[in-house]
């Protein structure tokens, strides 16, 4: 069986043959295409049975590509707003001015970082009150000027720390839930790569919920779910697939709007592509948003979130005499 | 188990007991004196020992009985049961989990909405139970709180919510998650209605609980004893490598740093709901 | 002359007089009523040519009644909601909810303290960003829950401290000014003690601002004026004159609608009479108040801080030859 | 006299020119470097020394002439003069020390109004003279910065701020507090207009005016080289007996704490504004 060792393998040795032919322009390409086909003939048998563990892998990859890299593909331009106002400034979660296709947004995303100093210093994307507070002041720039909110989720969760606590970490993500679904435009969430629990929903009560194709979005992370419901880490990848945290079973749960395709290999095998998926979609929705008249809008925000779950009525008579 | 003790003051009576009792037992065994007490009799003083002062566990129902005024509580709970969305099975099938949960408390799930009085006080009261799957928000929670606050807004009568949860119900992914912003959403249809909106966080107020709803109140009270935090210290401590303060997450920190209002005793919640429903009843500017 | 200190030893001269007759049952009855004779006397002459440095003084003066003492005086009943759910709560800043003629209202308050450790914990009623922050909080209760809310100034000024500017306080201040002005419901303001500057302008922004008799209400302290416009410390009660601080001058600029007269001697001579003084004319003015439709009490609002100050249109050409 | 130097990168650039020069000078000599620099030759460089970088003083008109398109700006400024409400007289008479401000500046107040074009973008302009008592804002300037607001609304372009400013007009007394409210209202018709709002802080923003208006904008910018704060350091020594941090109220203490977006180069202010416009520019959400 495949596994993403293999696979990672494969491509660091197809990376280097490019990086060969290109630099010290040596005739390897045969080799190379041999190669090439080699990956992606394992690439589709690795993908053809792709556990949900697997795609917390591929979400956690570490050559994935990160918030910034990219908001600056999708967007035309950024423009970088810092700051709460009042706590400092969180590069866990960042956001400012964008473009799409022509028209003004505001963008939000977690930042992850890649080498390990920015991982430090972004705390691999876990936000703190400071950043939730950016959020909700953010969010209601797009309000007040009318312009449609986009937020690319990617963070294993809000920052549990101290300070974090201290700050009324809880709080500030619940202001952000409630600036963001009373934001008066068009709302558009793409969850990129990790949606960990509440760290992710703060920013991704949108009017539209896409998520990548092997990006996941969950209530809790899987070894969490693995210590503290089977009480035994060795039940991870178990507890991955019973948290239903893909793309196509979120779907089919209703809870997101559409599975954006990533390239065979995982986004990270060519971001750029990714990237224009990620714009083509947020301008078709953002275009079918625009053509709403704003009671409509927010009624169908309403709509969306209040009947959101799932339960049955029963007869209480008979519930009883079931226990 | 004890969470809460003033070990300085050799205070008895700051001992809380978080594990519930069985609902069978007429007597029970405080955990703090070893004492053993008539349950009717703990009933009548609010579920505090009549010998040392340690706090019992509370159900929903003795939670609500300890707030209300006598025979004025109306069970309004919906009808409603958790689904099985993900088909979740961890050492044991979701629905047999809940299935579990309701043979135990007698709850259909981890709440129970009532209209009742308090003080003389007409409200519609949310409480959550912390037996039913560790007091766990899944769809069942969030769409009776929502119900609650909808019932609170015809009824033109404050909501008061009891908090008593773990945090999100994980056993429904990401749909438990979305009991955040579906119970944010119509905490501001409540607040444009102008209806007054009491929080009061008992053992434990945590997670994604206090990360939505929870945190949202017009007023927030503590009770003495509980435990008040997004984050639980051990994933703090192995995230973080951080070493915890010891009065971490206990309502005298979150006091302090100006997350509620009050800690208030248990002996005291009653009258102090009571006080503050006095002072928002009368009238307002109509303009 | 009469100064402020002749007064105050003949005031603790009747007040030990008291004490004695009522203690130990002495018989002393008519020396008090020569004393209090006497001190009604001096106070009459001391009151009758109070200049504004002598207001400043009274202002401020060690036995004034503070923000708590005259809430539980002025109101039914009085519970106290603490913190701005974010940075902690401040003492300096009170508030909560009261009752006043039966109907419910929300208060906020300077607390200055009376004994040195209150003064030192309270930091004599200089608020910082959390205690703006709480201000704002409640503010948002009484628009949420269209309750009036009542405010009592009484502070030096906003908390001048490195920590305070860390977590903005000027950000703060302004987002008070601007919650206090959109409040759907009655704001009245009181000037009880000192209306020091932006500290007090934060929480006096109502729809009727009064003022006690011998409160001051300034945009600098007379010594911070005195440094830095006459660089002459001595010059501090010629700057308190120009100021304007007092309440009669403010009530003739129209900035304050109406002065509260004290009791002969100052608030502290007759906490009670004060306290009836203040609790009379706010029901007064929230009985007008109510009789206002929203629309119109925030029209009046509007009008009311649009259009302060004192200018004068020219023409400029004529202007430019002035120069 | 500097009040912003880099003394680590030694870098020249970073110094600050507080004091204004006289209108009537056509050479200045660059305080950092000593080098006599021809003013129109300054004026086409941002006020920036063309030998050493360091940032000189600018005037209201010499940072309209420096940020917006060359013959674009419309001088708006109301024809308003302060009155002397409270009669005031310091060393001298109130309205003596605003004719000698006016007579020094040319201006009517510390506040200038244009209508104007950033790099193509229509905006109202509303930049504050630190030349004129401080740059303190009394009851013109208050008006003034409402008009400029009303005007951006009427007009729909963006409003934008150059704050200069030492805070309030003593000498107009609690009138001067009151364009702390006032100017804040009009920002609020400014918000609900969906008008955007960019701040850009120079030396020095603080006081009232940073209490107020300054710290409303959606987007807010610091020159290098700025001081923000609302409390005077003398003042915080002197109430606290605190020891101030090196780098206390400058613009890199502030972002920091999260209390602008930027920092920007004198030499980049006008692009990057531009660069903001253009991205608010465009079809936005009309529902
Ligand atoms: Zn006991
Ligand atoms: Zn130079």
């Amino acid at each position: 069986m495949v596994d993403e060792g293999t696979l990672k393998a494969l491509e660091d040795k197809v990376a280097e043959l490019k990086r060969l032919i290109q630099q010290d322009g040596l005739e390897l390409s045969e080799e190379l295409s041999l190669l090439e086909r080699k990956l992606e003939e394992l690439r589709r048998e690795y993908f053809a049975k792709l556990s949900d563990w697997d795609r917390v892998k591929l979400a956690r990859h570490e050559r994935r590509p990160t918030g910034i890299e990219l908001v600056e593909k999708v967007f035309d331009d950024f423009y970088e707003l810092r700051g709460d106002r009042l706590l400092g400034d969180d590069q866990a979660l960042r956001g400012g001015l964008a473009k799409l296709g022509g028209k003004p947004v505001v963008v939000l995303f977690h930042q992850k970082g890649r080498t390990l100093e920015e991982q430090r210093r972004y705390r691999f994307g876990m936000a703190g009150p400071a950043g939730y507070r950016k959020a909700a002041r953010l969010m209601g720039i797009a309000d007040r000027l009318r312009l449609p909110l986009i937020s690319l989720v990617d963070t294993p969760g809000a920052y549990p720390g101290v300070e974090a606590e201290s700050h009324n970490i809880a709080g500030t993500i619940a202001r952000s839930i409630e600036t963001m679904l009373s934001v008066r435009a068009p709302t558009v969430a793409v969850i990129v790569g990790e949606g960990g629990s509440g760290g992710a929903v703060a920013i991704a009560c949108a009017d539209r919920v896409l998520m990548l194709e092997y990006a996941i979005y969950s209530v809790i992370s899987p070894e969490g779910a693995a210590a503290i419901l089977w009480k035994d880490q060795k039940a991870t990848p178990k507890a991955a697939e019973a948290l239903g945290l893909s793309a196509p079973k979120l779907r089919a749960l209703g809870v997101i709007d559409e599975v954006l395709p990533e390239p065979l290999g995982g986004a990270h095998t060519d971001p750029d592509a990714t990237a224009d998926t990620i714009r083509e979609a947020l301008m078709r929705h953002l275009d079918e948003l625009f053509s709403l008249p704003l009671d409509e809008l927010l009624a169908l925000r309403y709509k969306r979130y209040r009947d959101v779950g799932s339960y049955r009525e029963i007869e209480t008579g008979s519930f009883l005499q079931d226990l | 188990m004890p969470i809460w003790k003033d070990e300085k003051k050799k205070n008895r009576r700051d001992y809380v007991e978080v594990t519930p009792s069985r609902a069978e037992d007429l007597w029970l065994r405080c955990q703090s004196c070893g004492e053993l007490v008539f349950r009717k009799k703990l009933a009548q003083n609010s579920y505090i020992c009549p010998h040392c002062g340690a706090y019992f566990f509370l159900s929903a129902e003795e939670r609500i009985a300890s707030l209300v005024d006598e025979g004025s509580a109306a069970d309004v709970t919906a009808p409603l049961v958790a689904n099985d969305p993900l088909g979740f099975v961890d050492r044991k099938p979701y629905p047999d989990r809940v299935k579990e949960a309701q043979r135990e408390t007698g709850l259909l799930d981890a709440v129970k909405v009532v209209e009742a009085r308090i003080e003389g006080h007409p409200v519609v009261l949310a409480v959550m139970d912390f037996r039913f799957i560790g007091g766990s928000m899944g769809s069942v929670v969030g769409e009776e709180l929502c119900l609650a606050m909808e019932r609170a807004i015809e009824l033109g009568v404050p909501f008061v919510l009891v908090a008593a949860s773990g945090g999100a119900r994980v056993q429904e992914g990401v749909l438990s998650l979305m009991q955040m912003p579906k119970t944010v959403l119509v905490r501001g249809k409540l607040a444009r209605a102008g209806i007054p909106y009491i929080a009061v966080f008992t053992y434990p107020t945590t997670g994604g609980v206090l990360a939505s709803i929870a945190s949202l109140a017009d007023i927030t009270l503590a009770e003495r004893g509980t435990k008040i935090g997004f984050a639980g210290p051990r994933v703090i401590e192995q995230t973080t490598k951080e070493k915890l303060p010891p009065d971490f997450q206990t309502e005298d920190f979150a006091l302090a740093r100006g997350m509620v209002d009050r800690v208030v005793r248990r002996e005291e919640l009653r009258s102090e709901l009571g006080k503050i429903l006095s002072l928002l009843d009368g009238g307002r500017y109509g303009g």
